[in-house]
């Protein structure tokens, strides 16, 4: 059973990663902590549900609507909102996305109502399952699928961050953005560019995870918070981080709720984590030096 | 402001007599998430520390006063004064963190804490686990028991006096000025003698203890308490309630409560989303109002002036 | 009489070494100056004394080693600062930065505070009178409740080293006091000093940078380069001094001039 | 002078609010001003939009034939989204603004539990709680009338269905760990203590939680028989929907608040096979009489909103309106509280239009005791089952 | 155009709040010239290269290779051939040498095969760099960063170099080095126009200094007909 558990855990784990990692992109490039994060895909699983069962849309054309509004809606915010106000405190930030946050829940509120809303899962059919010697593993075709889309989104965002031009001019401005900009490279560009990035992963997210939670205001709450968890945890500078972050939280919540407590699966996990942060205040793979903060 | 701030006893305490009795409550309700707000005031204003888990201070206050009464029969002077006692030990531990973790990243810890804090108290038999606890009796003096919302009211009224009263001795003395310059500048405060240690627990210390104390009046006022009524959301409110008073103003502090916690009484009836107007509030204020809703009385002033 | 007595003090950040083995004495009631260029590690010094960064080695300060008190108490022991880059409290009045200098001079608790006793009222019109006469002698009275950020560079300055004087100390370390200002504000600000240290009788340590400030002010100057002493002396023993001409000048210069 | 002046004006204000005769407050010679919370925002707004409109829909019925005794009845409405610390407050305002004659159909456990002594003490009668707690009839009060079957009534009659009926012996339960949750547990385990059996495993989870993959883990690892699912419609399709993501296929039963179109409407596929339990019959061909009545029904429900197929809380909230009414109607033409009290006393096995076997005596406030089992076949609810009581 | 300033300044003012860091300064550099501009701390030298090269808001005219640069974006001007290799180096501590290069390149990076022998060539400039090519470039000693930093700002060929200290933090034997580096790179055609401390070696190198004191030039010429004397004194005071 641990071994399911572990493999279950970092299914879950997978999606914590990318909201982390979509969270650090904005961040190490823009300086944002964007506290309204998971509610900028919460609107997108509603753009989703919108073109797909109510419209009829193909489900992948859906998708990518959906994704590509994210984007969108991630670009418009960073360039219109929170640009102007680029150098307020850590508190400050906090207020101003969290405003954001509670305006996007009423939006979503005004325009789609509350009731919950259904997404399917796109992969239906019998899970996958291997059985070997210690016993026998069952992997579900949807969580095989998020696996799958999340593996693939950080391996290409790590190589275009590591291989192309513009990840390696994106990744300058994150570590110096007055030098990037005497190399000539469009910091400005950049950091909307960054957010784009981060919007779309925002809107996979919750695409991906609306078939489980279903799509209502709050969907992406509990996904944000162990996202932010992760981040924290990894060191939020750091891309590996987030994911070594995600992926280590969703499984110890698993094993925490298998082998000591359900009730407080949530508590124990935070508590670890909590513990982590005290030991090494600037995170698993964090750096001590120049906290943006 | 300062010069209008005696005119505000002329309105809050005869208000009760404005003859809509069921006010009362809300105006208890905001009274009490006032004195909690206040606690986040000076972690954030004064302090310059974020917390994203006053909730728990909250929680914990409601539920040692409501367990001592109901379970206990203890007086509710007593079980009210340990609540504040009992949140404030807490809240030292939870500063503990704060000595090394800053920014953000404090803002996630204090998260965590109080995510903590309403799982654990849903896991409990005395907590009442998810149930909550049901008929916590109105505050009570011995023979004197405070059931009308009215009395309920002057209580609050008075205790956010107290508050008032002590912060505005404190603001320009040594422990205020302490707080004030360790918020500006850590390096310079070290510098001129200020103990970042003391003054970070003290400032969790306090802002624990006065959310305790509301968290009890609250128990005591509302009478049912369950974990769901502690969760982030308040958290997130009582930071919202000070950004968007003012920070740093008692008065203030006030006007982001009513703003907070009245409004959705007074929208209740109409099928509009209240997030949006508080949220819209929020941002709008934050960029051009960054001291909130009183400077924009200060505003008025200074107009009327010139 | 020696005031401050540096041994061997080292400061490393992260295997690189920002400060090695610097000793320096100070006299008491001098002006000392130290210069160098940037980088050089002078206000390492200042901080590794302050207790901002830690360091190793010993700075005996009337028998007790600075480098052993923790951050917050130094200043009981009377030593001063001010900041490179200015470090007040930028969301208090003038007033209150005042007051912050005057901090670990105050007697009075939390509860004094509240329940306005005796103590407390003696002691704070004791401190208000005292942020009085400082100010009227910087002549920042008139800025008293007016937000710190709010007032000229120059002003803040003034404000900064009024901060450190109230706090009535023997040693008085400043951070470049006069970078950023004009040749009006710095000849104001140099007569200003200048009258401090005589008024209440401090020993002074002074960073900075406009030479002839600090030809003409100082008893004695300490030139550092690397994270290391290159030279001591008076200022004329300075202005000779072949190293201290290499470190400014690079080390070219002497075969030229 | 002065002051004495000022004090005795303040202290007269204060009296003035505790004396009051308050028995006949909201009966006026042309309506009766009743009151009720409904969460018609927030998460739970599906369930209190829909029982508002089931309440609406009867009244403007029975408005639209005069009223009751010549009074038509005006409902005020309050939005708790839920949450206990606003009904108390809006409950206050009701009785003590508003003065409503009696409050209607509050919808939430919490919400209820926190007004109900308020109530009772204040002796406003409650009439139908949009909660199954327990608490609500366990000791009586003279006020306070639920109609809906009680959780823990419930848990008993699922245990006894499973073993009794469906011969299992390997229970599992999953239960929601709040006070419904708990509740149904405490019915299902006192019921198979009886025969001398205990849950084969029981897994708690949050309210909150979106994710079961560890519990379905190990619930596969334990291999139940059949699986009851103590919680509220969307986690017990999530659960459902990742069981069978999963590829374990077992019986699962699961509670009657659950028993709603938009159960399978959200749960698709996924929920086909499901039992759940019912309170509010449902018309089949073997039931004529009731099939005529549930016709009624739905002519009364479409008059207020046409073309629209009620959901089960709208039934509930119909049932709330029709019990109140007949009591009303029974109370004579010059209502009082306590007149409202004694002739809900007389229900005896009463049946309305949708309401079947309400009973009430001023020792035993459960009005409704028996319950059926349906199945999801072909996306509809199906009876596999008759009344089935406990008493 | 030999003859003419590829760079001509006239009247810059670089004010931060209320204090002026460069308080009315004019001057040109003509092609393949070394310029020093040489001062105390605090003389507003890295405020007049910052102003130059787009990162500070500035007044005044300034012209490069005649087109006025004085309201263009900092992100620009790299673009003209004019290139600034900031105080304090400015490298990516987290990129490797190679990254690090190749971001100096940026303007250029549509054509690879000028990227790969503008790298060869720094690579030729500086062999510890080509060592080290792989090394995240926060690990080099501070002599190797500053070879990184200048290396990285040839990488788009810039026809006017603006070095501010590059003689910051370094021993004497590693200011040499770095000095001779720029004889170099100065002779392959490239104009310099330098910030230093540093005096004498500047001046050994420098066509024309200008010496700057509070924001304004005390003392302008011939780096030949400087008198080090006077020098000394503007430096020293006394």
């Amino acid at each position: 059973m641990i071994f399911q558990q572990i493999i279950a855990g970092i299914i879950t784990g997978a999606l914590y990663a990318i909201v982390a990692l979509g969270l650090v992109i904005a961040y190490k490039v823009t300086g944002v902590m964007n506290f309204a994060y998971g509610y900028m895909g919460m609107i997108s699983a509603y753009i989703f549900f919108t073109c797909f069962s109510v419209i009829g849309m193909n489900y992948i054309f859906a998708f990518l609507i959906s994704v590509a509004f994210g984007a969108f809606v991630s670009y418009a915010v960073e360039r219109g909102l929170l640009r102007p106000v680029r150098n307020i405190s850590p508190a400050s930030m906090v207020i101003i996305t969290l405003g954001l946050l509670l305006l996007l829940e009423g939006i979503a509120l005004q325009v789609w109502g509350n009731n919950y809303q259904q997404i399917p899962n796109l992969l239906n059919g019998l899970p996958l399952i291997l059985k070997f010697s210690g016993g026998i593993i069952v992997i579900p075709q949807q969580n095989l699928l998020i696996l799958g889309l999340v593996t693939g989104v950080i391996i290409a965002l790590i190589l275009y961050l590591n291989l192309t031009f513009q990840g390696k001019a994106m990744r300058a401005v994150a570590q110096n953005e007055e030098v990037s900009k005497l190399m000539g490279i469009n910091s400005s560009l950049m950091m909307s560019i960054s957010w784009i990035i981060s919007g779309a992963i925002g809107s996979l997210a919750a695409v991906l995870v609306a078939p489980q939670t279903f799509v209502y205001p709050d969907m992406m709450l509990s996904l944000q918070i162990m996202g932010f968890t992760a981040a924290v945890l990894g060191g939020f500078e750091s891309i590996p981080g987030s994911i070594i972050g995600g992926i280590s939280i969703g499984v110890i919540e698993n094993l925490v709720g298998t082998y000591i407590s359900t009730n407080l699966k949530t508590t124990f996990s935070l508590a670890i984590i909590v513990a982590i942060l005290l030991i090494k205040p600037e995170g698993l793979l964090g750096s001590a030096k120049a906290r943006r903060v | 402001m300062k010069k209008y701030l005696w005119f505000t006893p002329f309105v809050l305490v005869p208000l009760p007599f404005l003859g809509y009795p069921f006010l009362i409550s809300i105006f208890v309700l905001i009274g009490i998430y006032t004195i909690a707000a206040i606690g986040m005031d000076i972690l954030t204003t004064w302090a310059g520390q974020i917390s994203l888990g006053n909730a728990a201070f909250f929680a914990i206050g409601a539920y040692t006063s409501a367990i001592m009464i109901v379970n206990f029969h203890i007086p509710f002077l007593i079980a009210f004064l340990v609540s504040g006692f009992l949140s404030m030990l807490i809240g030292i531990l939870v500063g503990l963190p704060a000595l090394r973790v800053s920014g953000f990243y404090l803002a996630v810890v204090t998260m965590a804490f109080g995510i903590a804090i309403q799982q654990i108290i849903g896991v409990f038999q005395i907590t009442g686990g998810y149930n909550g606890i049901r008929n916590i009796p109105a505050p009570s003096f011995w023979i004197f028991k405070a059931s009308n919302p009215i009395y309920q009211y002057y209580i609050v009224l008075f205790i956010i006096f107290l508050a008032f009263v002590i912060i505005s001795r404190v603001s320009f003395s040594k422990s205020g000025l302490a707080l004030f310059a360790m918020r500006d500048s850590e390096i310079a405060a070290t510098a001129f003698g200020v103990n970042l240690l003391k003054y970070k627990l003290a400032a969790f210390a306090s802002s624990a203890a006065l959310t305790g104390f509301a968290g009890s009046l609250y128990a005591s006022a509302i009478g049912f308490i369950s974990p769901s009524q502690f969760d982030l959301t308040l958290s997130l409110d009582l930071l919202a309630i000070v950004i968007v008073g003012g920070a740093g103003s008692v008065i203030g502090v006030m006007i982001g409560a009513a703003f907070f916690v009245g409004l959705p009484f007074l929208l209740s009836g109409y099928n509009f989303s209240i997030t949006i107007i508080q949220g819209i509030a929020l941002i709008l204020i934050l960029l051009f109002l960054p001291k909130g809703l009183v400077q924009a009385f200060k505003i008025g002033k200074v107009r009327k002036k010139a | 009489m020696i005031l401050l007595s540096i041994k061997g003090l080292s400061v490393r950040f992260k295997g690189l070494i920002a400060v090695n083995d610097f000793s320096m004495d100070i006299e008491r009631g001098n002006f000392h100056s130290l210069i160098g260029p940037n980088g050089a590690g002078k206000t390492t010094v200042v901080n590794a004394l302050t207790r901002v960064v830690p360091s190793t080695g010993t700075a005996l300060f009337e028998g007790v080693d600075l480098l052993k008190v923790p951050a917050h108490r130094i200043i009981n022991f009377g030593v001063a600062r001010t900041f490179q880059n200015l470090e007040l409290f930028k969301n208090l009045t003038v007033m209150g930065n005042l007051f912050i200098g005057a901090y670990h001079t105050i007697n009075y608790n939390f509860f004094d505070e509240a329940f306005i006793t005796k103590l407390y009222k003696s002691e704070q019109s004791k401190i208000l009178q005292n942020i009085v006469e400082i100010s009227e002698m910087l002549d920042i009275k008139g800025h008293l409740n007016a937000p710190v950020s709010s007032l000229p560079y120059g002003t803040q300055k003034l404000v900064e080293i009024g901060r450190a004087v109230i706090s009535k100390p023997k040693l008085l370390i400043l951070d470049e006091p006069f970078a950023g200002l004009n040749d009006f504000e710095s000849d104001k600000l140099k007569s200003e000093i200048m009258r401090i240290k005589s008024l209440y009788n401090l020993t002074i340590l002074m960073i900075e940078h406009d030479m002839k400030i600090v030809m003409s002010i100082s008893d004695r100057i300490t030139v550092m380069n690397f994270g290391e002493k290159v030279a001591e002396g008076s200022p004329s023993e300075i202005i000779q001094d072949r190293k201290v001409t290499e470190a400014y000048l690079g080390d070219r210069a002497y075969s030229r001039g | 002078m002065k002051k004495i002046f000022a004090f005795s004006v303040i202290l007269g204000l204060l009296f003035t609010f505790v004396f009051a005769d308050t028995s006949s407050f909201g009966i006026y010679p042309d309506k009766v001003v009743i009151g009720t919370f409904q969460a018609l925002s927030g998460p739970y707004a599906i369930i209190g939009q829909g029982m508002l409109k089931g309440m609406k829909a009867y009244f403007n019925w029975i408005n639209d034939q005069g009223g009751i005794n010549g009074r038509k009845i005006d409902l005020l409405v309050y939005d708790d989204q839920l949450n206990p610390a606003l009904t108390v407050t809006d409950v206050k305002r009701m009785v003590e603004q508003d003065h409503v004659f009696a409050v209607v159909g509050g919808l939430g456990t919490p919400g209820c539990l926190a007004v109900m002594n308020y109530l009772n003490d204040n002796k406003v009668p409650f009439v139908y709680q949009g909660s199954g707690a327990p608490q609500l009839s366990n000791p009586p009060k003279e006020f306070v009338f639920p109609v809906q079957p009680n959780y823990d009534l419930e848990g008993h009659l699922i245990a006894r269905f499973l073993v009794q009926n469906e011969h299992k012996s390997k229970i599992a339960v999953m239960y929601m760990n709040n006070d419904i949750g708990q509740q149904e547990l405490d019915g299902i385990q006192k019921q198979l203590a009886d025969f001398n059996m205990k849950p084969y495993i029981t897994i708690a989870y949050n309210p909150s939680s979106a994710d079961f993959s560890s519990d379905i883990i190990k619930l596969m690892s334990a291999n139940p028989d059949s699986l009851v699912i103590a919680g509220l419609i969307t986690d017990t399709i999530r659960i459902v929907t990742q069981i069978k993501q999963y590829g374990m296929n077992i019986p699962i039963v699961t509670i009657y608040p659950n028993a709603d179109p938009a159960f399978i409407k959200l749960g698709g596929k996924a929920v086909e096979g499901v039992i759940l339990t019912g309170w509010v019959p449902i018309p089949t061909k073997d039931n004529p009489d009731f099939t005529a009545k549930f016709e009624q029904y739905m002519k009364i429900y479409q008059k207020s909103y046409p073309n629209e197929i009620p959901s089960s809380y709208a039934a509930a909230g119909f049932i709330a309106a029709e019990v109140f009414c007949h009591a009303l109607e029974l109370a004579g033409p010059d209502p009082t509280r306590i007149s409202l009290v004694n002739a809900l006393d007389t229900f005896d096995n009463w049946n309305g239009i949708l309401a079947q076997g309400i009973t009430f005596t001023p020792t035993d406030r459960e009005g409704k005791t028996s319950m059926y089992f349906m199945k999801i076949e072909n996306g509809t609810f199906v009876p596999i089952s008759g009344w089935i009581t406990l008493k | 155009m030999a003859t003419e300033h590829i760079l001509e300044v006239e009247n810059l003012v670089v004010k931060y709040g209320p204090i002026w860091a460069v308080n009315g300064t004019s001057f040109f550099v003509d092609d393949r010239e070394i310029v020093s501009i040489l001062g105390a701390n605090g003389a507003g030298k890295t405020s007049t290269l910052k102003a130059l090269s787009g990162l500070i808001a500035r007044d005044g005219k300034i012209t490069f290779l005649s087109k006025n640069i004085s309201k263009t974006d900092a992100h620009k001007i790299p673009y003209l051939g004019l290139t600034l290799c900031p105080e304090r180096r400015g490298i990516f501590p987290d990129m490797s040498v190679e990254d690090n290069l190749l971001m100096g390149a940026y303007t250029i990076r549509k054509n690879k095969k000028m990227i790969r022998q503008n790298t060869e060539k720094v690579y030729g400039l500086f062999e510890r760099l080509a060592e080290r090519r792989k090394q995240l470039s926060g690990t080099l000693s501070g002599g190797e960063q500053q070879m990184l930093a200048i290396g990285r700002a040839l990488m788009n060929e810039p026809k006017l170099l603006m070095l501010d200290e590059p003689s910051l933090g370094l021993s004497p034997k590693l200011v040499d080095f770095i000095f001779d580096s720029l004889k170099a790179i100065n002779k392959s055609g490239t104009a310099i126009l330098l910030v230093e401390q540093n005096a004498m070696v500047a001046t050994e190198i420098s066509n024309r200094i200008y010496v700057m004191q509070n924001g304004r030039f005390a003392l302008s010429g011939n780096a030949k007909e400087i008198d080090f004397q006077t020098l000394k004194m503007k430096y020293l005071g006394g």
